[in-house]
């Protein structure tokens, strides 16, 4: 097991109480390993079915391989303009 | 020629019109965003935008590169506003270049769409009644317990 | 509201921006076209503009309340500039604002392809060689003979 | 036999000579036989095939009625914006 800090903003950083979390995930660890560890965290149900990750400031797709070291970051539905 | 930026303080379209204006364009387009008094039918006082700052400037980088292969020889400025705007303030001006009209429109139109569906800002309505809540244009409002 | 005008004194484009921008308003988009240095390969030093002025400024009106029943609920000011324009000087600018961004964006395009094809205002360039030329957008350009 | 006056711009003002030239049309005239009028004129050559007319400030299609009274244009494609 491993720990990861993740960033949270908006509504979810609301939810969560915190632009910061940090989750316990098995190693390696993927992104689906990190919404799941969210998920269980007080605020975790505010998360939608396939939450929008971003790793080094850019968009996922998928399930993707995450380590510590790495911006991860999840992103709630932008409204941005 | 492009630049991009996430500012604090109040946009300055017509800077950006002539940052982008050269002797070699004939054609410049702008694109500015305000805050509007009514959102789904409820009266607006003002919004609060927040950004995943260094996320979000990467990402107008990446759309504002994109519009350049697409459109070939396009100038771009792009700002977007965070913090607590008030009515008819600018939340985010689009400046697009050309020597002809067609790729400055169009170039313009691509990055405010693709900003409206990347770019990690976000925005939280408050209203005449001093309730608050995020707007998620994939639901409707999420009300906010007020602090 | 539409505002159409001809004008012999620098467009400014911010003023038309404030102009069609309310409270109500979300999206403001704005075309200006400018003097570009080059046209068909020849180094143009300035373009005298000469209007059809009363013709023009209807016609521009004509094209404002299309756009405006085409697109409900725009704001619309456009300005023609003639006289004789140096590079990077405005030679028209259109501005119009709407509650969502799809129509400000739709008018907008509308209006300057339609005040292109209709408006009576023509340009004679003028080379860093000393001729002049009548611009044809339907033909080659015509040499002027210099006085 | 009777006299209109015909708004000229542009290449059309400089092939003329003149912002204004007055033709001599039967009567009742149409837009056919002020074009036919304008191209005996010295400078009449620089007319396209079929030119574009403007009554009362508004473009005519085909051959329209016109009479003394009315604002007459000759209308040199347009090179606006």
């Amino acid at each position: 097991m491993t720990q990861l800090q993740v960033l949270l903003f908006a509504s979810y950083a609301d939810a969560f109480g915190s632009g910061t979390v940090t989750v316990t995930v098995p190693e390696p660890a993927t992104s689906a390993d990190v919404v799941t560890a969210l998920r269980s965290l007080p605020g975790g149900s505010v998360l939608p079915a396939a939450p929008v990750l971003a790793v080094d400031r850019r968009y996922t797709r998928g399930v993707v391989p995450v380590h510590a070291g790495q911006e991860i970051a999840l992103i709630p539905p932008v409204a941005g303009g | 020629m492009i630049r991009c930026a996430i500012v604090t303080t109040p946009i300055d379209p017509a800077a950006l019109l002539a940052e982008v204006t050269t002797p070699a364009t004939g054609a410049t387009t702008l694109f500015v965003g305000t805050v509007r008094d009514v959102n789904e039918g409820r009266a607006v006082t003002g919004i609060e935008y927040s950004a995943y700052t260094a996320m979000a400037l990467e990402e107008m980088e990446r759309i504002a590169h994109e519009a350049s292969s697409q459109f070939d020889g396009v100038r771009v400025a792009v700002e977007h506003r965070v913090g607590l705007l008030v009515l008819q303030e600018i939340s985010v001006a689009i400046a697009v270049a050309h020597a002809r009209r067609a790729p400055a429109i169009d170039a313009g139109r691509f990055i405010i769409e693709e900003l409206k569906r990347r770019v990690p800002v976000w925005k939280q309505e408050q209203y005449v009644d001093g309730e608050r809540a995020w707007v998620d244009p994939t639901a409707i409002s999420v009300p906010v317990s007020v602090a």
